[in-house]
């Protein structure tokens, strides 16, 4: 059951190249939230109306230096509303709806390794989830790209954690190109383990992985984004094009049957 | 040193007896039930279902949102479940509510209109019709209904006829004199206007050079256009002699005020629902509060008591 | 990696070659020289006057302006210091400077819109005139000149005969379909069509229960209004010849790259001037540097390319 | 020549009852600006669009205890503009537009008593304005009235420079009711001195004050307030009814013209 409180930036942290880490209080929504799932964050009193859907990127325990019963966001500044929220200070007011969405499904059975993808500030939902599926399944595949070294923001947090690949455009770091090079050259390779596959990331990247994963035959859960106003389903302006029972295609709603998406149920 | 304990929130609209003067605007509050989470349904006044046309529609292809300074567009598409699963589905559930449930009604051919409004009539739970006439009329080469006094006039009175239930005509904004199009929809047999639907605008996409919205242009709401709107409630209160209720960008109490003392019996909150799925209920309550503070004992005395020429 | 060392952003506009396609809005830039302290009046590409009439005018009395979610209403009631002062105690000083001095020309009757005209003429250093139409028609009871397209037609026809300056026709947005207008003023003999001028709002205050302008309504401009005005230059693109210059909202280049990828050749910056004063400077700025970030060599390609079909 | 910059807040003082004191450095615009002229104050990336009117109330040196080359702004809440302005932590983006509008014009003569009048947050411009006429003016008679005991802010730093007297509608402090009382009261009394009036406050008070030192052929300059926009000249939307030369009335822009009013000038 989603929550409407307003709260206080506890902390507002600048990570680089316009990534930041925003923290606040909320335990009662932090209880039982599940990764991929997501906030709406509106700035009362700024020159956005509409709140901001962000994805939880810690819950409590996922980073544990941090306090309590807090919970971390982790963005980029795109446009007004996110560059609005880097210019809050600690104590600055805000208002979150939460949690929203469905959330990534863990895998069917111990034996599977999860294969994370994460393109960019697509990262965001992956450290909760990470937390989540410690020592219960095998450590992670993970294989992240962006536009240059300093956007795999969190990459040293993740390569403690995860079989760690990087990827980026200008090659200064890791692979030179797209993410996806490397994640398939790894599935070909790796044909023998059980796998199943996360990804976030811009939509061309989603495309991409949904479609490798569907020409290997793997399960493959896509984090989508999309404009929204509500966040918890009544204003149906978050709709992604979705094949239904029998191939007609039909809307769903990002924010309430997604944003997590089998990649095989997309009608891109 | 207020007098007043409780101030009497109700208001007569036309045919409607409601308790307070908030109601929720239509495509902004689902079918209610989806506010279930947020809000007691019974504390609302009424609401207005999404629009319903005589068949399921998917609506149109995204983006179909974008924000815009103070406002939104939108082109959803008027996707809805269709009439018939809104009696089946929806209609049993909400019967279990004290609150007044409006069915917002559309159609692309004057026909469809009828066919939804007397299904309608054979319901049973539904309060009143609201006629969205801000849809292209696909006889008439895509003419928008709203827009065009004589359609507008043809289209009330063929509802009108189409069934018992109070009958509401939401007035387009987007003509050069709204009090024109009002009086036709009086003419036409309308008991109650409500006003405004959204203004047609749109956003580029200034990196992709092109559309946001895939549609190209969409619907504006949200505090941008109250201005407008109370403007235009304002116009038609002194034009015609039906009750009417307002709307556009209402988010707060002094928001629906001025709408009520422009001279609106009733108010709808529409974009605001999605800033605070409460957002209804906050204008409520802090319209409760308003009068209290101000020691005004019934809401009623205030509705167009702007346009009075006595100095304050 | 950019191979555009400075952009091209010099535009013609029907018979106007203009520099770069920033000028400012009528009502916000005064006669011009009120911003010298803030800005080198050369930098902009043009400006437009305050409305002139034949005779003076005080305007409206106060309050004549409030704040509304992104925008503002004015009812400023075209107060200025007459076409003659202008000609006498104005030009000589603004034609030190090289910049195009749009005279923007308003009237109460047509005999007086060709007065205005006639006079502007006979002047040195107007480079054009701006038909103000959002006036009320005091010879046809009021009834705006810009909202109907007869009246529209027989004002530009007779301003079009008593000057051979350049004649832009600045379009009312208070219409049902703004195409019809537009196509209007250019028969009548428009060259150039700008727009939009304001919205027709008000607002009320609560506390006092009266309308906060003296004059009930006024025109919204800022912000809250540019989705409307791409939109209506977006269509008039699509329905007439000439060329456009948008206006309605714009206080950055993005802003104004809206207008102009939805087909208008030149822009006008109105509420920003009061935001800051060199906030037509500002967007020029942001343009150029824009353009340089985007490779993008003439500003001219960008005209009207927001309705390309081709996918970007 | 007015200036328009983007500073920070340096401090933001709540003294209570709604009324605030605001701080931030303009050394250049401080240097030659007058008492009761007046700043635009934006908040960029709020909610509000239009700048408001400000008049200075602590030029450099005004408060001695403040740094070097910063002003003062006290300011009280009354709707969303001001709202915001109270809700900035030291450190927050303002823009400010400055000094705009034309002061208060010293007595023709040192022997001249200034007579200073305030309603309310109407004591805005004062201090600055106490400073600059300190010992080369007889010290002032001040007469301040508010709603009640807490609205009458810096009543201390008035009383240690000026004859003060108070005023208020709830009988908190000093007389019970309106300033003018007091004020006609001292004007008979001190018929031999020489005086000038100074006012600053709501429209009714400002016209009371402008009849009562009328009456008495007193010269009386008003600081008057109205709804502004650009506050430079340019928008029109100032405007106060004035008597011109021949009794024929006009508008004058208060903002250009004004603030500062000979109350014998205006057709109210
Ligand atoms: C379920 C979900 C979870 C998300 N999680 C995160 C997260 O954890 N961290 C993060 O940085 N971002 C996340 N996003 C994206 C984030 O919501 C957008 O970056 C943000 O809304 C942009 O707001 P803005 O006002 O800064 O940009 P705008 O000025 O609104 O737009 C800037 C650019 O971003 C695009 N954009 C705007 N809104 C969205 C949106 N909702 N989805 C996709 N593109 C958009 C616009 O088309 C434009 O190109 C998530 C989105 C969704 C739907
Ligand atoms: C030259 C000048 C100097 C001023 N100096 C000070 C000062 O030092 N300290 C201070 O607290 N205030 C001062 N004011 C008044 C101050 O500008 C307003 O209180 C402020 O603009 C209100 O903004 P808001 O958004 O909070 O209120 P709004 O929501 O805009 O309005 C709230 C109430 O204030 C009224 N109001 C709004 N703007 C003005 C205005 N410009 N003048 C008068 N009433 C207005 C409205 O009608 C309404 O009743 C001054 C005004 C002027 C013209
Ligand atoms: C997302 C969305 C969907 C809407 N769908 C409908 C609709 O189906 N039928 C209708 O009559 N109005 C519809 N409207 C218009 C609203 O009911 C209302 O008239 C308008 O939004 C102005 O009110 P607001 O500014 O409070 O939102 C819709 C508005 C929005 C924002
Ligand atoms: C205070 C004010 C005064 C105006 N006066 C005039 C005028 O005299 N003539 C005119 O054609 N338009 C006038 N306008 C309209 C503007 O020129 C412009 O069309 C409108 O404000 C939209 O642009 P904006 O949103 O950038 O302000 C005025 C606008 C404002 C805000
Ligand atoms: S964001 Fe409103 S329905 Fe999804
Ligand atoms: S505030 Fe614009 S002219 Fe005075």
């Amino acid at each position: 059951m989603p929550r409407d409180i307003t709260t206080a930036v506890l902390a507002n942290t600048d990570l680089g190249a316009g990534n930041w880490l925003l923290e606040f209080g909320a335990p009662e929504m932090a209880a039982g939230m599940r990764p991929a799932q997501f906030f709406m964050i509106g700035i009362p009193g700024s020159a956005t109306i509409l709140r901001r859907p962000y994805s939880v990127c810690g819950l409590p325990g996922t980073f544990d230096d941090r306090p309590h019963g807090t919970v971390q966001v982790l963005y980029k500044v795109v446009g007004q509303g996110t560059r609005l929220l880097a210019s809050l200070a600690p104590g600055a007011r805000i208002t979150v709806l939460g949690p929203l969405g469905n959330g990534f499904n863990e895998p069917d059975d111990a034996e599977t390794t999860p294969v994370l993808v994460a393109g960019g500030i697509g990262s965001a939902p992956f450290p909760a989830w990470i937390s989540k599926l410690k020592d219960r399944f095998p450590p992670p595949l993970m294989f992240y790209g962006a536009a240059g070294a300093d956007d795999l923001v969190l990459a040293d947090w993740f390569a403690e954690r995860t079989e760690l690949q990087t990827a980026t455009d200008d090659g200064s770091a890791g692979t030179h190109g797209l993410v996806t090079e490397p994640l398939s050259r790894a599935l070909d390779r790796e044909r023998d383990r059980k796998l199943k596959l996360y990804a976030c990331g811009p939509e061309p990247m989603l495309q991409a992985v949904g479609k490798i994963a569907g020409e290997r035959g793997l399960t493959c859960e896509l984090s989508l984004e999309a404009h929204m106003a509500c966040g918890f389903g009544v204003c149906l302006g978050c709709v992604v094009p979705v094949r239904r029972d029998g191939d007609e295609v039909g809307y769903d709603r990002v924010c309430l049957e997604g944003p997590v998406m089998d990649a095989r149920c997309l009608a891109w | 040193m207020s007098g007043v304990v409780e101030p009497d929130l109700s208001v007569t609209v036309g045919p409607l007896a409601l308790e307070n003067p908030v109601l929720t605007a239509s495509g902004t509050f689902g079918y209610g039930l989806e506010f279930e989470p947020f809000l007691k349904l019974d504390e609302l006044a009424g609401f207005v279902t999404k629009g319903l046309s005589p068949r399921p529609r998917e609506g149109n292809p995204p983006p179909r949102i974008v924000e815009t300074p103070a406002g939104m567009l939108n082109t959803i598409g008027l996707q809805n479940i269709g009439v018939d699963a809104f009696i089946r589905d929806k209609l049993p559930r909400l019967r279990e509510y004290d609150t007044a449930v409006i069915a917002n009604v559309f159609g692309e051919t004057e026909a469809e209109y009828v066919e939804v409004c007397s299904k309608l009539d054979q319901a049973e739970g539904v309060a009143a019709i609201e006629l969205n006439v801000s849809c292209p009329n696909t006889e008439q080469g895509g003419m928008i209904f709203g827009n065009d006094a004589a359609a507008l006039h043809a289209v009330t009175a063929a509802c009108r006829k189409a069934s018992r239930l109070p009958l509401i005509v939401k007035l387009s904004p987007n003509v050069t004199d709204i009090r024109v199009t009002a009086r036709a929809a009086v003419e036409g047999g309308a008991e109650v206007l409500s006003l405004v639907n959204t203004f047609v605008g749109m956003q580029v996409d200034v990196e992709r050079r092109r559309p946001v919205l895939k549609k190209v242009c969409g619907g504006l709401s949200g505090p941008a256009i109250r201005p407008l709107a109370v403007w235009m409630t304002w116009q038609v209160h002194e034009a015609v002699d039906v009750p009417l209720i307002g709307m556009g960008g209402i988010s707060t109490a002094a928001d629906a005020l001025e709408f009520i003392l422009a001279g609106a019996s009733a108010v709808q909150v529409g974009t605001a629902n999605f800033v605070h799925p409460d957002g209804s209920i906050r204008v409520l309550r802090e319209l409760r509060e308003w009068l209290k503070e101000h020691d005004v004992a019934t809401l009623r005395e205030l509705i167009g008591a702007g346009h009075s020429k006595a100095p304050a």
